[in-house]
């Protein structure tokens, strides 16, 4: 795997996106030990400018530190990211292998369903089931990996359907392997870089929408996260320009940082562009 | 519809500046804003707010009443109240018609406060089930006899509880789906003109309006303005004259107040006198116990909730009758200062100790879908104050179906509201506290199961006291129980502010406020 | 030339197209059903004071009483005959509700997929021609960049720098309340408050132009057909623009077909932030209110205007691509 | 004088590349009316030295050195402005795959014409007219649809024609065919060839001809260079070249092309071990609901292969020689008749009581590069057919090590990766892998085509030997009638799913029965001069 983490490192921007991720990783996991106090503790009168003493984020529309809140908002978007892309990642591989390599009626009824999710506008699908489920931490996680499972299990298929034909898959039917020893054993494999890639991107757009969730109000009321934070200031941006623009930022460079990640993997997993 | 081409054409005309049209052909209209589409124009059936406000300028009522919360003439011209306090005679202006041209004459009356009103406005059944009898001696006299004298009965004739509706539009209809709660009929100083859905809703002046030298405006627009910002822009812009209650978020009324142009009335709601309460579900323990109510109430700082959390509007609310309402004794309060050592030596002594985690209890607080705004982020203080005496909450976000569903059917803990006095206990406060008014599946009733046999004893001795004395009486010792048992969590005085641009005058004339309508309204 | 197109092939799409919206129909109703509370509940709350006797009568009149198969067969019968219902929270006709709010919806898309199609194509023709180079990369991170920014947030700071700071731009609306204008006037007026929601649309896609329109053209110039042309001996600019170009279009033509049906459904939150009345906020409503009939309304009318996109987009596949076979 | 003289040209490759440099101080001359060919294995440099001369390198390679005389003008040292006017003028090029040379895009027509109006103002129309007499002199019928036609619409051959009418459409002094005719079949091969050649011969024009294959050199050229590894190793005229080569390499490229004299006799008399009897395939074409007709791949195909013989398949693409293999050995399952394995049907039976007696019957493929798993150890891989069978992976390895020094691999291979290897190794490993399982039938599908022809001598070398060994039943499929004579005692002759004739090889090669085996005959390359 050397040359594989050689090749990722040597590209600047995967190396930059790849330790901005880590810097944040590190501040959502370490927020109890950086800051004394929780993100719900009010600490003085709201939307003080950043700068003022002892809140060098400012303070937002409840009083409470903006910093400590940044901090913690870091979880939730990083734990919904990952989930979501996980659940996704998970049903899209299944449904896309079995379409992918069996083809017939299987393919058929998935490709009827992936078609169903273009032309349904998904977002408000989303809203609709998150509603239903009543806005929580877990709806979200579910509704994400809901509506974006089919586009991991086109790529999924798309690769299958080209590896069946490859030789040594042939090779390993001729020598008699079972099924399930050609998907997960000779296949799958060979289908990891481009899932990996994909769901590297897929969580930077699990936090964007979980954000557009919270900022319309669907987000878990108990939980700050980032799209909360905008969404409350929706007013307050109007006074006091930091409650909007920081947790913003933060949203920007955690899923820049992902898409970096992502190309550089890319590059780093294809073996054409390997030098 | 608009043509693309004209579109990338026009947008080359960028120059054209957003406020160019003049002020003159539009100065005489008042521009007013609503959140969305009522669901009715019919003043009793649908008791929101917006529909008060537009209402009031198409539906009077028999009198006003001034800041004091004395009666004024109005469709009445005069009236007398017997001795004993159970006949009131009211003698009818005779030169009043219909926005249709038909006479307003006392068949109107009897038929509102006797037919239509009951039925449709849970309030006035209230106030009218102590009417035992209404009589016409003619045209112009109406003669109301009380089954026992009821001091509110007065009170409970203003406009937000008892506007006169027309009997020969609504006589022998179904109330609820006649064509004319879309095209209401009144005999106000501006008639409806057209309602426009997703858009406005547009009244003009009634040129045959009873009261000289009124309506001083030719005609009002009730605009849809969604979002907290975009009005804020609107009356920013002078797009918008008029900016009512809970239009204007409260973290941006500092930038409405800074601006010249515009005039900041407060009180304009003391008519309805809101306070924003918290209520528990008094079947579930703890919250049956007093002292877990009273360790709530000493472990919020309201004073911090209204000065930080509500950026100063309001006041500290200190028990069931708001401190601008008729019949407020501060005297007799118990009060609750803000006191977490006391709250949770209250909580210890009810053997609530702290847990793993210094948690003593757990339990929901559902929020009002007020998409972010003042109510939900009282709940989110309350929630972190009640985090510090050990008391862990989690929010529950609702939508207006599961709101009201969940209130009405008892299932929660803890549940947030605002309540209106409407200008006498005995119309907006009893309701509240009266076992007999505890019925599941009605929002807004008794929804705390909070039962106090002396309390069910009193209110209806107030209501029927002849004299203001014997009332006050009764009501001081209702504010001394109820506060003592924390029958609710009475958080802070609402009276939402009033925005209205400078070149209007005489916008608000009474407590009722804009419920009573702008007949007065001119130019500066 | 129109190579391949049968009418066959149009007859089946269309086919095609009432299938699907009969699926979407079926799947959504179900789905949108099994939400607890139901809009009964949503009319009594607006009603302010409602008791149980009220609320049954509003059930009845809307036949929510009515057990779930029945309510489906009254409903898809209605709309077989056109009548998607009415709305219970705006009390109108459903269709007539969204034809209203759709060509608002359809001019800001129209107006962002023009920006971000002509700025993404100019943009990634750049970048490809020196792949690199200084320009190359600018234009990579930037489009990383608006790939990366929430939609939403990237809307409130156009209204942060434009209106608030600047005053320069109306931000919400689609026209200057109460200012009624008519003619030239009002197309001026609602282009001024387009800039600003449809800047916000375009800045996002045209990043994903910019990239899909490198990316193309780099692939395509490595193919053996361009050595072909330069031995011609034909001029660079020739072999860029009828060589080159010509066949990295077809990739686009494939996204701007995909990007199109997105924006239908997708404005939901441009729409929101900039309080523009098209079918998003329209959505928004329905979700809030429980309103079913206006939700399944909308997921109808977006699947039967995305069928039709999907169909533009491949009638034109085949016109760009003669090795396309219709049907 | 001669029309082109290059002199100590050098071309560098970017940093990164396997070597420094494509072409190093190469030296050669193109004189008035002369084909010359430049022939060497794949990455010997010779393609880029053609490009070099047209001055089409690709991005990141430069020529470092040397001259190039056009007609005595240095062609290094024209501005890319003067450049670009010569090419299609004096110099045109034509490349190997005709299928991505023409822009798929716009029609034929069209693309000649913008050759003649890039050089001449003229009208479309007129241009349009010109490129219609062009295409017929190359031997094009329905030219008028021609014109109209996408790229996709035509045949292999045809797209060569129109490259050849679109170079020559100015009657340029000299043409540049970089492998014109390597992805051709053999017949198509022959007759593009000899238009070249009638081109050359009736326009008084030079020809670079740059190719793989010595039997075309024989055929065409006058004079010829063998390069290798970029460097001109031997140069002279075509005969004395290919008669009496000086140089070492030269003599064991030559060597290792296959001669096509039949070197078996008959093979050892034996039950037949497997019988084909009534195989019939046909493929469904388009989707739901288009009636587009079924292709027939097989045709009712028999035959008998017994034990320790090799039957050669022999057929142009599109014959079913692969589908034949790949029914047999159920890859595909035949719509009609029996395939007996030692007497059990296998054609129809269901793969769970075929997996069993797949380990009797084993293949090996065609691309090296694409037969090997790329994320698996060629440990793995080798012994991946007989864990699946039971047995202990313990044993399984240690036999796997003696069967890679049995294909000529030391025992370090077991734990390097396929990326590894050159394409000759990775066949060998595919050889090992078929044979892990004591298989008694090899069915091998163009094992050599994708090869060098030194690499190819080996492997063929190998296959005849495991047969031998292991008394192998073996079905060769290729393309190549010269290799089939190398291996086969036995030929069949296929054309478009049925048997045209089959017969000991020797019988075949000296007098063919049907017309299209003649006619496969004379076109294999260099068999004329002989």
């Amino acid at each position: 795997m050397t040359s594989f983490a050689r090749s990722f490192f040597c590209r600047p921007m995967a190396a930059f996106g790849f330790a901005v991720f880590i810097v944040i990783l590190v501040i959502a996991l370490a927020a109890p030990l950086i800051f004394v106090r929780g993100p719900f503790t009010i600490v003085g009168m709201p939307l003080l400018a950043p700068g003022s003493p002892g809140l060098f984020a400012g303070s937002d529309v409840l009083g409470r530190d903006m910093a400590v809140g940044l901090a913690y908002g870091a979880r939730i978007s990083l734990l919904v990211g990952v989930t979501s892309t996980l659940g996704a990642i998970g049903i899209g591989v299944l449904l896309g292998a079995t379409a992918g390599y069996y083809g017939g009626m299987v393919d058929d009824l998935l490709m009827r369903i992936t078609e169903f999710f273009q032309i349904i506008p998904t977002f408000v699908l989303l809203m609709v089931l998150v509603a239903f489920m009543q806005p929580s931490l877990g709806s979200a996680v579910i509704g994400i990996a809901l509506i974006s499972w089919p586009q991991v299990a086109r790529v999924v298929r798309g690769e299958f359907l080209s590896l069946r034909e490859r030789e040594f898959v042939q090779a390993a039917r001729v020598l008699g392997l079972s099924d399930a020893r050609i998907i997960f054993g000779q296949i799958l494999p060979n289908a990891l870089s481009p899932i990996v890639v994909i769901s590297s991107m897929m969580v930077g757009n699990a936090i964007l929408t979980e954000s557009a969730l919270a900022f319309l109000g669907l987000g878990d009321p108990n939980l700050l996260s980032w799209g909360s934070m905008i969404g409350g200031s929706r007013s307050a941006m109007w006074v006091a320009w930091w409650t909007t623009v920081l947790p913003g930022l933060c949203i920007m460079v955690t899923v820049l940082a992902l898409n970096f990640i992502g190309d550089g993997l890319n590059d780093a997993l294809n073996p054409r562009r390997r030098r | 519809m608009l043509d693309r081409r004209a579109i990338l054409g026009a947008a080359g005309l960028l120059a054209f500046p957003a406020q160019a049209w003049s002020l003159s052909g539009r100065d005489r209209i008042i521009n007013a804003m609503m959140f969305d589409d009522p669901a009715t124009l019919c003043y009793p059936l649908n008791n929101t707010r917006i529909i008060q406000q537009i209402c009031g300028n198409i539906n009077e009522s028999l009198l006003l009443f001034d800041w004091q919360f004395r009666p004024h003439p109005n469709l009445a011209h005069a009236f007398e109240i017997s001795p004993d306090g159970l006949v009131y005679t009211f003698h009818l202006r005779n030169d009043v018609s219909w926005h249709d041209g038909v006479k307003f004459t006392a068949r109107d009356v009897v038929f509102s406060c006797g037919v239509i009103l009951p039925e449709l406005n849970p309030r006035s059944r209230n106030s009218f089930s102590h009417i035992d009898t209404i009589t016409t001696p003619d045209a112009y006299t109406v003669v109301v006899r009380l089954k026992q004298p009821f001091n509110a009965f007065l009170l409970s004739l203003m406009a937000s509880s008892a506007p006169m509706m027309p009997a020969h539009i609504y006589e022998g209809t179904d109330f609820r789906t006649n064509p004319f709660n879309f095209n209401p009929i009144g005999t106000g100083p501006f008639k409806f003109a057209e309602w426009k859905r997703g858009q406005y809703i547009h009244l003009v002046r009634n040129e045959h309006y009873w009261r000289p030298g009124q309506p001083g405006m030719d005609g009002i627009y009730y605009r849809i303005c969604p979002t907290p910002e975009q009005r804020m822009v609107a009356m920013e812009t002078g797009a918008v004259d008029l900016a009512m209650a809970d239009d204007i978020d409260t973290v941006l009324t500092s930038r409405l107040k800074a601006n010249p142009d515009i005039v900041t009335f407060t009180g304009a709601y003391n008519g309805t006198a809101e306070i924003f309460v918290m209520e528990l579900n008094q079947r579930r323990w703890p919250f049956s116990d007093r002292r877990f109510r009273a360790a709530f109430l000493h472990a919020v700082d309201r004073q911090f909730l209204v000065k930080a959390i509500n950026f100063g509007i309001g006041k500290v609310a200190t028990g069931p009758i708001p401190s601008s309402a008729p019949y407020y004794d501060p005297k007799v309060l118990t009060l609750y200062p803000y006191d977490p050592a006391r709250a949770r030596a209250l909580l210890d002594e009810m053997g609530l100790k702290a847990g793993l985690g210094g948690v003593r209890h757990r339990f929901g607080i559902m929020l009002t879908p007020d998409g972010g705004g003042a109510f939900t982020r009282s709940a989110q203080y309350v929630k972190q104050a009640l985090s510090e005496v050990g008391l862990d909450v989690f929010l529950e976000a609702t939508d207006w179906p599961t709101q009201l569903r969940r209130s009405g059917n008892w299932e929660f803990d803890c549940d947030t509201n605002s309540y209106g006095e409407y200008g006498d206990p005995a119309i907006g406060t009893s309701r509240f506290y009266l076992s007999s008014n505890i019925r599941k599946g009605v929002p807004l009733t008794n929804l705390q199961g909070y039962i106090n046999p002396e309390v069910d004893r009193l209110f209806p001795k107030a209501a029927v006291a002849v004299s203001h004395q014997e009332a006050q009486a009764c009501y001081s010792r209702l504010q001394q129980i109820l506060t003592h048992d924390v029958a609710m969590l009475w958080l802070y005085e609402r009276n939402p502010v009033l925005f209205y641009n400078k070149r209007l005058a005489d916008v608000v004339t009474g407590p009722n406020g804009p419920s009573d309508g702008f007949g007065a309204a001119r130019l500066a | 030339m129109m190579s391949g197109l049968k009418p066959r092939y149009v007859a089946m799409r269309l086919v095609k197209t009432v299938l699907v919206a009969i699926a979407v129909v079926v799947l959504s109703f179900f789905l949108i059903r099994l939400a607890p509370g139901d809009a009964a509940t949503v009319m009594a709350g607006q009603a302010g004071y409602a008791d149980e006797a009220f609320m049954k009568s509003l059930r009845a009149e809307y036949g929510l009483d009515q057990p779930l198969p029945v309510q489906f067969w009254k409903y898809a019968d209605a709309v077989a005959h056109g009548d998607l219902g009415t709305s219970y929270v705006r009390r109108q006709p459903v269709l007539g509700v969204i034809m209203e709010r759709l060509p608002n919806t359809l001019l800001l898309d129209a107006f962002a997929l023009l920006v971000a199609a002509s700025g993404g194509v100019w943009l990634g023709a750049l970048a490809a021609r020196k792949p690199g180079s200084v320009g190359d990369n600018a234009v990579s991170v930037l489009s990383m960049l608006f790939y990366a920014v929430p939609q939403f947030w990237l809307g409130m700071m156009m209204v942060l720098f434009f209106a608030v700071w600047l005053a320069m731009l109306p931000p919400f609306g689609i026209e200057t309340m109460g200012a009624d204008y008519t003619g030239l006037a009002r197309i001026g007026d609602v282009a001024e408050h387009m800039i600003l929601p449809g800047l916000t649309l375009a800045l996002y896609y045209m990043a994903s132009y910019a990239r899909l329109t490198r990316a193309a053209m780099i692939e395509v110039s490595e193919q053996d057909f361009v050595k072909t042309a330069r031995a011609k001996g034909i001029s660079e600019r020739q072999v860029a623009r009828r060589h080159i170009l010509r066949n990295a279009l077809i990739p686009l033509v494939t996204y701007a077909g995909l990007q199109a049906s997105l924006l239908v459904g997708g404005t939901v939150l441009i729409e929101n932030v900039f309080s523009w009345p098209g079918v998003g906020t329209l959505a928004y409503e329905a979700v809030q209110g429980r309103d079913n009939p206006l939700l399944l309304g909308i997921f109808i009318v977006t699947a039967i205007l995305v069928s039709l996109f999907n169909l533009v987009t491949d009638i034109t596949y085949a016109i760009v691509d003669p090795r396309v076979e219709l049907g | 004088m001669p029309l082109v003289r290059i002199e100590n040209l050098t071309v560098g490759l970017p940093p990164g590349a396997d070597r420094p440099l494509a072409v190093e101080d190469a030296s050669l001359q193109i004189g008035q009316n002369q084909i010359v060919c430049i022939v060497g294995e794949s990455g010997s440099g010779k393609s880029l030295a053609a490009h070099a001369v047209m001055g089409l390198l690709p991005r990141g390679v430069s020529a470092s050195g040397g001259k190039i005389f056009f007609d005595g003008v240095d062609l290094l040292e024209e501005p890319p402005e003067a450049m670009r006017k010569r090419r299609g003028r004096d110099i045109a090029m034509i490349f190997q795959d005709p299928m991505a040379a023409l822009n798929p895009v716009v029609a034929i027509g069209h693309q000649v014409a913008e050759q003649i109006r890039a050089h001449r103002s003229m009208f479309e129309g007129q241009a349009l007219k010109q490129a219609g007499e062009m295409l017929e002199q190359m031997g094009l019928k329905d030219v008028g649809g021609l014109l109209k036609a996408y790229p996709h619409q035509l045949s292999g051959g045809q797209r060569q024609r129109v490259m050849i009418a679109m170079a020559l459409s100015l009657s340029p002094k000299l043409l540049i065919a970089d492998e014109p005719t390597t992805a051709l079949d053999v017949t198509t091969q022959a007759q593009i060839l000899a238009l070249i050649k009638r081109m050359q011969t009736a326009r008084d024009m030079s020809v670079l001809l740059i190719t793989h294959d010595f039997g075309v050199v024989a055929d065409m050229a006058d004079t010829v260079s063998v390069m290798r590894h970029g460097r001109i190793v031997e140069s002279g005229d075509t005969k004395t070249v290919l008669g009496s080569p000086a140089h070492s390499y030269t003599r064991a490229l030559i060597a290792a092309v296959p001669k096509g004299e039949c070197r078996l006799g008959a093979a050892p008399a034996s039950a037949p071990v497997v019988k084909v009897d009534g195989l019939t395939k046909r493929f469904r074409r388009g989707g739901l609901f288009s009636r587009a007709p079924a292709i027939t791949a097989l045709d009712n195909i028999a035959l008998t292969l017994s034990r320790g013989e090799t039957l050669g398949v022999v057929g142009e693409s599109g014959s079913g020689k692969s589908t034949l293999a790949r029914c047999v050995i159920r890859l595909l399952d035949p719509d009609a008749g029996q395939v007996l394995l030692d007497g059990a049907d296998i054609a129809h039976m269901k793969e769970k009581n075929l997996r069993p007696l797949r380990r009797r019957i084993q293949m090996v493929f065609q691309d090296p590069f694409s037969s090997l798993n790329p994320r698996q150890t060629v440990g793995d891989i080798v012994t991946a057919g007989p864990r699946a069978h039971g047995e202990d992976a313990k044993v399984a390895r240690a036999r796997a090590t003696d069967m890679l020094s049995l294909v000529g691999l030391g025992p370090e291979t077991m734990h390097r990766f396929p990326h590894e290897f050159s394409g000759g190794q990775r066949q060998r490993i595919g050889v090992a892998r078929a044979l892990m399982l004591k298989p008694d039938v090899l069915i091998a599908d163009e094992p050599v085509s994708a090869l060098d022809v030194t690499v190819q001598a080996q492997v063929l070398k190998l296959l005849d030997d495991v047969r031998r060994q292991m008394n192998l039943a073996m079905l060769f499929i290729t393309h190549d009638m010269r290799v089939a004579a190398e291996i086969c005692h036995r030929v069949m002759v296929m054309r478009h799913g049925r048997i045209m004739e089959c017969g000991p090889t020797a019988e075949i090669f000296a007098n063919p029965a049907t017309d299209y085996t003649k006619a496969l005959l004379a076109a294999i390359p260099g068999r004329r001069t002989r």
